[in-house]
């Protein structure tokens, strides 16, 4: 294993609960950008730029966009 | 060591799964889905992974060169897009929880009419 | 033919597309459109069906043109053999039906409605036919996305969007796990169709990736199945998406889980587990008698009559379990003779219930009383046709596969179970005919509000399925639509038909011998190679059988009259120092049912950790 | 259960959170167990000989013309569950318009909206000035990646995304009205139905070619050109047409969610 694989993989690893303690979600959204574009780098050290780019575009920027305008409607009185 | 991508798929898996358990907030609750979806990418690369293998794309290299399984990718692509695909449905159904009943506590919603 | 098989999930695919370009049509011209395309799959299907039958092997086709290099899969192969057509087939009929059904049931539904029951079609056939473990991954989550949108069709209420959320969550952790256990394989053996697979496990030994592999995608299926303790979103789900939906969902989409497990096994995992079979049959007799139980007990207790029905629907998920779970030929047949009775029926009950809603505005058993005689007589007639049809009266409905299940077990020396199942059966007809006789008959009391006559518990909780019906309809309509009577008659009088002829027996066991062949069935996907015809077991009609019927119609309709009866005798039957932990066990187990997704998917991990633990054991 | 009914109401439950908590721990635990003896069955991380994967690489660039392998495999090989995959977001998509559209009571009364004050606008010249001339490039990167789908890494599903993100850059940087000027719904709707559509009718355009549903009935060419790999590409672009317009749709079924309050007050004062 490569240094990069060892370091994205402690990094994802202590992502994933990282969004899952951010329990406003407004600041998960934020986290789980985060996780997303980790997830991004982890995988261009797998050798899989195209799982990379799809990963970041769909888990860094569509997704907490979503969530985003899902939590604009919400708002945010229950967290 | 080698199966540290392994080990932390299953951390991943369980880690979103306990927040999806412990939410009390809908739009929570799918972001955490998300990431348990999220592991099945890291397993699926992980198992396809080869050492010092390229990405199978033979723009540059030599068709013999050793690369990496290009079935995993495609398969986690295809997963990306479902993950996505549904948790924008079950975003959709938090802002319609919040639009009609005033909450977003997953545990508030009644089964049936009250 | 072949070439064109690909279409059965393409074809409604295209016309939903369309549906989406188009402007709007008129309400008739979507209906008319759909119901045409539904009627296309019923005949394409039929046509697969009948030209399988003809040969003497599955009809193998490569998407993409793709044919297997000394055998290994380049694409992703559609396997049609006569069960996997003749579910295909079924689901097609509910498609139709439902469309049928919904021709005269909403007012105002946009082709969204349309496009998304085409689209559902589709991904049945699909998840039917296809031979690739990852396909049938795409599949399963096509069918879920579908359903969770359509079971949120009238999100403007709370119901629909809780049954939508606890479906949606449960069955994508469901299929995170499907996933976990494709990788597993991918990992251990280099290729995603079945056969192939099967082929590279053949001569392994069950050890912990190959045991994890099966828990993994079983775990999955079960979810879909909705087996206890994975069967929570089911009876909040199905209790709120529209009737049409439901006609599908009860009637074959649950169905689709255990024939999912039964395929995996049969194609993949035989060789393995070959050594464990003694074992693993006590694992998943353990799981389907504790469903078929559990699904009886509380359908027994609902007034709501869809979540009645969606407990029924548990119930007999359990005895096609119980039947997958004897891993044998006569265990296949019985579980497809099974699936195909009691999901027609299933489906005519729904299309019978849509018909009283629609009619009179209401869905609540108690409210209902005595309004079913505004309905035309005949669908009373069919309703309860359809409900002793459940129970699986001599030569009637459920009746061949029940007689098929008694042998399987026996013959594997499980004949234990059959007290299980003839249980539930009793239970699950005598609810249904409970209800028919309130609705329909006026009899019982009215004000009674409580099914299970052993009263509530002190400081009781609400009877959470009292609620006024649904709005599914506009207005209230003053005549039921002859098309509605229609089909539930057409769907009560094909399930019960599958009981009627020996011959169909017959068939269905060559069918299941062939179903559970994995060396032939590797030679024709992988090679185009045919291998002799493996022995069907051959079953005449005994006196066991015809006892256990009237057995089952006897206690069905004893218990609903008594439950009728004026004043309650049962409860009188019951020893005084018995009722109270009866009544105590009875609210904990109703209450389990929280409708709180967290929940949901707490037990879903505790039944994951169980189920895991429990195959782990038994092929030690 | 109604809005503004006051502090949250919990129902009574069989199991309390603390109950729920040990119980998934517990049951966690023995999943985790249970996961690692299954995948220590695997092979070794990077150590990977699964026949299927190495086959194609071998056998896709001589047989399809791809040098991109992976979309090889999603748009002929595995095209099949590509097919599903885009019905999948056809279906989800529908379903979210479905559930988010507006019903007939809800434009009596004014909604009982959180977002009543929030303002929507009010970019300042520089960001709309940086953001609109991301918009250009963005849609010319998205439709590169598109058409490079079998050659470099990328693909309809990337450049879909990419493309729908370029709304974003619209919303960011302007006025919904402008927004709305973009991305007229229904264009957008035919936009995603044709890409589903057209996935379809390539696939059966095979048929009427003699071959078999989604093989590859166009000439191939040369590897690495742009019109290389056949139907691969058409395939790919029907993928981002369905993607860009699914995610579009997505993104504005979301906004109209928060804006459609404003507009009703633009039109009520103008």
């Amino acid at each position: 294993m490569t240094v990069l694989q060892i370091v994205a993989l402690a990094l994802v690893a202590v992502g994933a609960p990282a969004v899952v303690a951010a329990r406003d979600p407004l600041r998960q959204a934020f986290v789980a950008s985060f996780y997303g574009l980790l997830l991004g780098v982890l995988f261009f050290a797998f050798a899989a730029p195209d799982v990379a780019l799809s990963s970041i575009v769909i888990g860094s920027v569509a997704l907490p966009t979503i969530i985003l305008l899902a939590l604009a409607k919400i708002g945010d009185k229950d967290s | 060591m080698s199966f540290l991508p392994f080990a932390i798929a299953i951390w991943i898996f369980l880690v979103g799964l306990y927040g999806v358990v412990s939410s009390h907030h809908l739009v929570h609750l799918v972001i955490c889905l998300s990431v348990v979806q999220s592991s099945t990418y890291l397993l699926l690369l992980g198992i396809g992974y080869r050492t010092n293998g390229a990405a199978s794309i033979f723009v540059d290299i030599p068709l013999n060169t050793k690369a990496v399984d290009p079935v995993v990718k495609a398969l986690t692509l295809t997963d990306v897009v479902v993950g996505a695909a549904v948790t924008a449905l079950l975003l959709a159904l938090a802002v319609q929880a919040q639009k009609r009943f005033g909450t977003v506590d997953p545990d508030e919603l009644d089964p049936l009419r009250d | 033919m072949d070439k064109l098989a690909p279409l059965v999930v393409a074809g409604p695919f295209l016309i939903a597309a369309l549906f989406a370009i188009s402007l709007p049509l008129s309400r008739r011209r979507d209906d008319i459109v759909s119901i045409v395309t539904a009627s296309a799959g019923v005949v394409f299907v039929g046509a697969m069906l009948i030209d399988v039958l003809s040969r003497d092997v599955p009809v193998v086709t490569w998407v993409g043109g793709w044919q297997p290099r000394a055998g290994v899969a380049l694409g992703i192969s559609m396997a049609f053999d006569p069960l996997s057509t003749s579910l295909a087939l079924l689901a097609a009929v509910l498609v139709c039906a439902a469309f049928l059904f919904a021709w005269r049931y909403f007012e105002t539904p946009g082709p969204i409605f349309h496009a998304l029951m085409l689209v559902f079609g589709g991904a049945m056939a699909g998840f039917c036919l296809s031979g690739d473990l990852f396909n049938l991954f795409v599949f399963f989550e096509l069918m879920s996305v579908t359903a969770y949108a359509l079971t949120a069709y009238r999100s403007e209420e709370s119901g629909p969007l809780q049954g939508a959320l606890t479906f949606a969550v449960s069955n994508t952790v469901g299929a995170v796990f499907i996933l976990f256990g494709i990788a597993l394989l991918y990992a251990r053996t280099g290729a995603l169709n079945l056969a192939q697979i099967g082929v590279a496990l053949a001569h392994g030994h069950a050890d912990g990736l190959v045991v994890g592999s099966f828990a993994f995608l079983c775990i999955g299926f079960m979810v879909k199945a909705a087996v206890v303790p994975f069967h929570f979103w089911l009876a909040d789900a199905y209790a709120v998406a529209p009737t049409p939906a439901c006609v599908i969902f009860s009637g074959v989409m649950s169905d689709l889980g255990i024939y999912a497990i039964a395929r995996v096994y049969w194609t993949m995992f035989d060789g393995p587990f070959q050594a464990h079979l003694e074992t693993l049959r006590l694992v998943f007799l353990l799981f389907g008698g504790v469903t078929a139980l559990w699904g009886a007990v509380l359908c027994l207790a609902q007034h709501h009559l869809k979540r009645l029905l969606a407990f029924v629907t548990i119930s007999q998920i359990g005895m096609a379990l119980i039947g997958v779970g004897l891993f044998s030929t006569e265990g296949i047949a019985a579980a497809a003779l099974l699936i195909a009775a009691d999901g027609l029926l299933r489906a005519g009950l729904f299309v019978a219930i849509g018909a009283v809603i629609h009619r009179t505005g209401s869905v609540n058993e108690l409210r209902l009383y005595y309004l079913g005689r505004q309905v035309p007589r005949p669908l009373a007639a069919i309703f309860f046709a359809g409900a002793l049809g459940l129970a699986g009266p001599p030569f009637l409905g459920a009746f061949s596969g029940k007689r098929v299940l008694e042998h399987a077990a026996i013959d594997v020396g499980h004949g234990w179970i059959i007290v299980v199942f003839v249980v539930a059966a009793i239970l699950t007809a005598a609810a249904v005919l409970r209800a028919g006789g309130r609705v329909f008959l006026g009899w019982g009391e009215p004000a009674e509000d409580d099914p299970i006559p052993f009263g509530h518990p002190t400081g009781s909780e609400v009877e959470r399925d009292d609620e006024e019906a649904e709005a599914e309809t506009t207005g209230a309509p003053d005549t039921t639509p002859p098309v509605m009577i229609a089909t539930a008659g057409a769907l009560v009088a094909g399930g019960l038909a599958i009981g009627l002829f020996p011959a169909l027996v017959d068939k269905t066991l060559d069918a299941a011998a062939r179903f559970t062949d994995r060396a032939a069935y590797a030679a024709v996907v992988l090679h185009g190679a045919k291998l002799p015809l493996p022995d069907a077991p051959n079953l005449g009609v005994d006196a066991l059988g015809i006892l256990f019927g009237l057995l089952s119609v006897g206690g069905a309709v004893g218990i609903a009259l008594a439950v009728l009866s004026p004043r309650h005798r049962v409860r009188e039957l019951v020893p005084l120092p018995l009722r109270g932990p009866i009544r105590g066990t009875y609210w904990a187990v109703r209450r389990l049912h929280s409708g709180q997704a967290g929940d949901y998917v707490t037990w879903l991990s505790v039944g994951a950790a169980t189920f895991g633990v429990l195959l782990a054991a038994a092929t030690r | 259960m109604s809005a503004g009914e006051g502090p949250a109401r919990r129902r009574d439950s069989e199991i309390s959170f603390a109950t729920r908590r040990r119980l998934f721990l517990v049951s966690g635990a023995v999943l985790a167990a249970l996961m690692t003896w299954a995948l220590a069955g695997m092979p070794a991380f990077g150590d990977y000989h699964g026949i299927y994967g190495l086959l194609l690489n071998r056998v896709a660039v001589p047989q399809e013309h791809a040098t991109n392998v992976i979309t090889a495999v999603n748009f002929d090989y595995r095209g099949f569950d590509t097919l599903g995959e885009e019905f999948i977001l056809f279906a989800a998509v529908l379903g979210l318009a479905l559930i988010l559209r507006e019903r007939r009571d809800e434009e009596e009364g004014p909604p009982d909206d959180d977002a009543v004050g929030r303002q929507v606008s009010g970019a300042s010249v520089a960001v709309r000035l940086i953001t609109v001339t991301l918009v250009g490039p963005t849609v010319l990167l998205a439709g590169y990646i598109i058409a490079h789908g079998a050659i470099t890494p990328g693909g309809g599903f990337q450049g879909g995304v990419i493309a729908a993100t370029a709304l974003l850059f619209v919303y960011l940087g302007g006025e919904y009205l402008a927004l709305r000027r973009i991305r007229p719904l229904p264009l957008v709707e035919i936009t995603k139905a044709t890409g589903a559509a057209g996935f379809v009718l390539i696939g059966i355009a095979g048929l009427i070619w003699g071959v078999a549903f989604l093989d590859n009935w166009l000439p191939k060419g040369t590897p690495g050109d742009v019109f290389s790999a056949g139907t691969m590409q058409l395939l790919s672009v029907a993928v981002g047409f369905e993607i860009t317009g699914g995610f579009v749709l997505i993104l504005s079924e979301f906004l109209d969610q928060t804006i459609v309050l404003r507009r009703r007050r633009g039109a009520r004062s103008g």
